[in-house]
């Protein structure tokens, strides 16, 4: 095994580094500025069965080290991600690369169409986003009542033939009680952290920068508080678990694998430097080498 | 598009807010179009988010920006120093098409100017008619007149307060005038008034639209997005500005009232 | 009434500004670097009956645009709150300034000693802080459910003299609810947020920065939670709330205010700049006469 | 204690992570006295927190700071040229006491060696000795053994590999040396160690320790505690570093096994 090697419920990764959801559009637009094939994982920019809109703008806004969003998960729906965004990226997937699709919905109903038609497509994984806090229904609704998301996740793991991840908000009270019901439910894999809510007034205008007033808040800001629940969820739950919220550095990343992550994910920190995730790879390899680390997992919880 | 460590050649002050950077930039410029744009990062590292600017001249090797200090990135770029360095990507996006038209208008409102420049060197100077709308009479510190005379057979020039050329907006000095094809960049409202015009006058037109942005232009954020007519109905989608756009057909684009 | 008063439940304050508890001693430490007679108010950092230890060191650690603190409320207890810090800011209070005290109980009936110990000192308020992520029983346990957070306010309510503020911690699913159930309970003004719960590890010697592992998470990192909050507050209840989280900017501070706050604490903006508190008093004033207003509160909420 | 902007007259390199950095910076060093420490703020404005500096030297006007770059905030000060600015605080908390002594000695072990410049020139020559401990022979570029000998009657020094001085710790030097007075800084090991030898010996001695802070010695926040034993029983308190220290009786001190 390499050293950057890791499994994740029983998928194996070449390395721990993927792009967040919804920072990496399908993969395939960020070919020309970078070598994708580099990565353990791409992740896909959430889908729904049909296609959603999304949200007006201002859809984005800049806080101090961090960014507030909110798409609203616009996308052109399932058969057109299939047709187009799932085809180009076979090549990166016959070689060795893992392709993951992100899922939303309005209802349980919806995830579970989703998956059921993802369920024969050439992916490795699926990514259930119960944490959105840009759309009314669905997204971040299923991820804040333990209950909710346990039946959300039994439902889904019905149909869903593919490893299953699940996505958990940050905005609850009690993390390792929703990352339990999810493992009940069935979750093969868990992610965490998607956005905090918050939002940015912009005083002269008097008015909210973004057009849906609150958005979700990524970036360096916000890498202490999804550390910290990592390291709360891998104490308390058996399942791998994917650490991301403000991964900027191999450093970063580093953290979160010694909180108990078994890959990471960066966002946020693309839009800053298209280079990010290579130099992330590329970092956790010499930290490794120069400390004697034959695979990374030796780290993983070590704190 | 690629990400290159831009060299400062100089940066001069036109007016008390806005300012033209000259950047040594081989990689950029050589595939650079008129109309694109380049994101210029912040060296503060509070702040992550590209900021998208109009390449306003393409000199070879060289890109020359024209920017107005409105916030904490553009006033950071503004004390860049020459030889000092500053991370640039781009370039980005679909920029103006060059038309054979006989009667053709350049419309610019404010620092909205700034991708007209380049485009006026690209035109035929015996079609082209040049329209700039300012605040007051100090901007005309950045308008580059002298350039656009050159360029251009005729330059009107509007001041809203009245302390050069037409007091009014651009809108004012288009007057009945009638042309083949429109090329603008400008606030809002400059660009809402000039839809109607064209719309009602049916003539083509391509506007330079901006938009916040988060990725900068990889077209892999979604957050850029201005509505965009499908087909003729009355139906429209989100497209983006920093892929589809910035440059995009009048008759395609819907502003929101 | 001049441009820059306000009032916190019938209490007149010459401005809206004032220190966060906890970040600022009791104030007369500052006297020394700072004019403390141009606050609005002092709020002093949280004290029990008894006194408290605090935590092992390290207590701090610095976070991308933020810090971590698990101070863990080490004070001196009331009586010598009362011989000494509050006796030191009674020339403070004789010249107009309003005094809050901050109080820090593991139990309900910790806080009602205090806050009867108190009612005959000259103070003007007191904040009932029951959200502190830093002890085990007390602080942020009685903040994160409504019905226990109404509870302990009512039962504070039945004794203390002085208007009551509320602090509210941000790690919770519902805010509104929380907020809602204080109201409830009797608290006169909300003052929020505390701090999020986050982590820092040093990776080279592979364990948590804090002593403690998790600490409270403040700086502009939190803010637009802090906004977004104070809005989502305000839409809700009637009580006056003092905003506050990340504010380092007279502009940030305006954020606030129009996001529906009556007035604003400012915590580690001190810690990096000694001036910070005078700055924003100075930068709301100019920003006032620049708009043209004759009172903060005619920007109160207006987003 | 003030909060000034420093200018920096010169910032010179004493090895590859040790730098000496002197500041103009007239109202915080009128005030310094020896032991004391300022805060220095980052320019880069994510490091929030104040990051402690011991006074090395106080000349006139100006302050020396003797820096080891571990982290973010003393590589960006290691960057600092002649005649840029930056923000200090100081001076901050209660220094070294001077004694009159027959047999003292300065224990200084690392960048912990920074204070003891300072104390050796206020110190009688003829009745104090310098024990130095550093890691290995490259490191004398910062221990200032000229100016130490100068000030000074004797200086040892000992280097963990055996490329300079004594192969060992500053502890193996010391020997069974008598002394009256032991002022010593460097590392919690150092301070440890030394901390049971004069304990057993029955030595006067003041420790200068480090601790993280948030206020940086305003005392207002908490954070830089250590364990001071109350009167003479087994109790102990936690008293704040920056303004009951930063140096202590070693007698009072506890230390964490
Ligand atoms: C395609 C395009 C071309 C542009 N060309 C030019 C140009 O040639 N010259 C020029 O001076 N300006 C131009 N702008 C506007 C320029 O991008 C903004 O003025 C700049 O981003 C403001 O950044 P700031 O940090 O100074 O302001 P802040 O207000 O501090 O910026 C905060 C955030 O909002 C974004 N933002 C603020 N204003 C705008 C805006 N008008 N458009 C998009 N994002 C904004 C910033 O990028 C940043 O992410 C262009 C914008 C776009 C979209
Ligand atoms: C009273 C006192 C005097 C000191 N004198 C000197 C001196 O003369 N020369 C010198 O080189 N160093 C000295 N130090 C240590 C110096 O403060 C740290 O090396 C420095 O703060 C590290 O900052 P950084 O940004 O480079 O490291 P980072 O690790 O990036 O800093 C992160 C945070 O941790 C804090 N921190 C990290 N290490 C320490 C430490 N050892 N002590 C306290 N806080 C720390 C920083 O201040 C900052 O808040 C002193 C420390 C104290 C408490
Ligand atoms: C512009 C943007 C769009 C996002 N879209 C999605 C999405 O479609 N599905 C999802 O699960 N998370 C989405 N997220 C959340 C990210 O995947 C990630 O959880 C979050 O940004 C924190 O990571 P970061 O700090 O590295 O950005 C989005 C984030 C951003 C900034
Ligand atoms: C070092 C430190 C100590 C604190 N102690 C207290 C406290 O005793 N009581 C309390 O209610 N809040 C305490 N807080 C929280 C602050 O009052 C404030 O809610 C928080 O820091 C957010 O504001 P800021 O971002 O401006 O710092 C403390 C915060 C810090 C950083
Ligand atoms: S800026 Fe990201 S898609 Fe346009
Ligand atoms: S650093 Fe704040 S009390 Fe010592």
């Amino acid at each position: 095994m390499s050293r950057l090697e890791v499994s994740l419920a029983g998928v194996k990764l070449r390395n721990p580094v993927m792009p967040a959801s919804g920072t990496f559009g399908s993969g395939y637009e960020m070919s020309e500025v970078m070598n994708i094939h580099r990565l353990g994982a791409v992740v896909t920019k959430g889908v729904s069965m049909e296609p959603w809109l999304g949200n007006p703008t201002p859809r984005v806004a800049e806080t101090t080290s961090g960014m507030l969003n909110s798409i609203g998960l616009q996308n052109s729906g399932i058969e057109e991600l299939i047709k187009i965004d799932i085809k180009s990226l076979q090549e990166y997937r016959q070689k060795g690369g893992v392709v993951i699709v992100n899922l939303a919905g309005h209802t349980i109903q919806e995830y579970i169409q989703v998956a059921e038609r993802l369920n024969s497509e050439s992916i490795d994984m699926m990514e259930l986003n119960i944490s959105c806090p840009n759309v009314k229904e669905g997204g971040a609704a299923f991820g804040t009542d333990p209950s909710v998301a346990e039946k959300v996740v039994r439902e889904v793991k019905k149909v869903c033939t593919k490893p299953l991840i699940v996505k958990l908000t940050p905005n609850v009270t009690d993390i390792v009680s929703i990352a339990k019901a999810v493992e009940a439910g069935g979750a093969d894999v868990i992610s965490l952290i998607n956005t905090l809510m918050g939002a940015r007034i912009d005083i002269e205008k008097r008015q909210f920068v973004l057009a849906k007033k609150y958005g979700g808040l990524s970036g360096p800001a916000i890498k202490p508080v999804a550390l910290r629940m990592v390291h709360q969820v891998a104490q308390n739950v058996k399942v791998p678990i994917i650490g991301l919220g403000g991964i900027i550095t191999a450093e970063d990343a580093i953290e979160f694998i010694m909180a108990g992550a078994t890959a990471v994910a960066v966002g946020t920190a693309t839009f800053n430097n298209v280079n990010a995730l290579e130099n992330i790879i590329d970092g956790i390899n010499t930290w490794c080498e120069n400390h004697n680390i034959g695979n990374i997992m030796e780290i993983k919880g070590v704190v | 598009m690629i990400r290159e460590v831009a060299k400062v050649v100089s940066n001069n002050e036109c007016t008390s807010d806005v300012y033209e950077l000259k950047l040594l930039v081989p990689g950029i410029a050589k595939d650079a179009k008129v109309g694109q744009f380049v994101n210029v990062y912040c060296k503060n590292q509070v702040n992550l988010l590209p900021r998208p600017i109009s390449i306003s001249e393409i000199n070879g090797d060289e890109l020359v920006l024209l920017c107005r200090a409105v916030g904490v990135g553009t006033n950071e770029f503004r004390d860049l120093k020459e030889n000092d360095e500053i991370v640039i990507m781009g370039p980005v996006g679909h920029g103006f098409t060059i038309c054979n038209e006989q009667r053709i208008a350049l419309v610019g409102g404010g620092i909205g100017i700034a991708p007209l420049v380049e485009l006026a060197k690209l035109l035929p100077k015996e079609s082209t008619s040049v329209y700039l709308g300012i605040g007051k009479k100090e901007e005309v510190g950045f308008i580059k007149e002298e350039l656009f005379r050159k360029e251009c057979m005729g330059v009107k020039v509007a001041t809203m307060d009245g302390t050069y050329g037409t007091k009014g907006t651009v809108m004012d000095i288009l007057g009945d005038e009638i042309f083949d094809m429109i090329y603008a960049c400008g606030p809002l409202p400059m660009l809402k008034a000039l839809k109607k015009y064209v719309d009602k006058n049916n003539i083509k037109a391509e506007f330079s639209l901006e938009e916040r942005m988060g990725c900068g232009g990889l077209g892999t954020c979604l957050s850029c997005v201005c509505k965009i007519k499908v087909g003729d109905s009355e139906k429209w989608e989100y497209k983006k500005v920093c892929s589809y756009g910035p440059v995009v057909d009048a008759k395609e684009v819907l502003f929101d009232e």
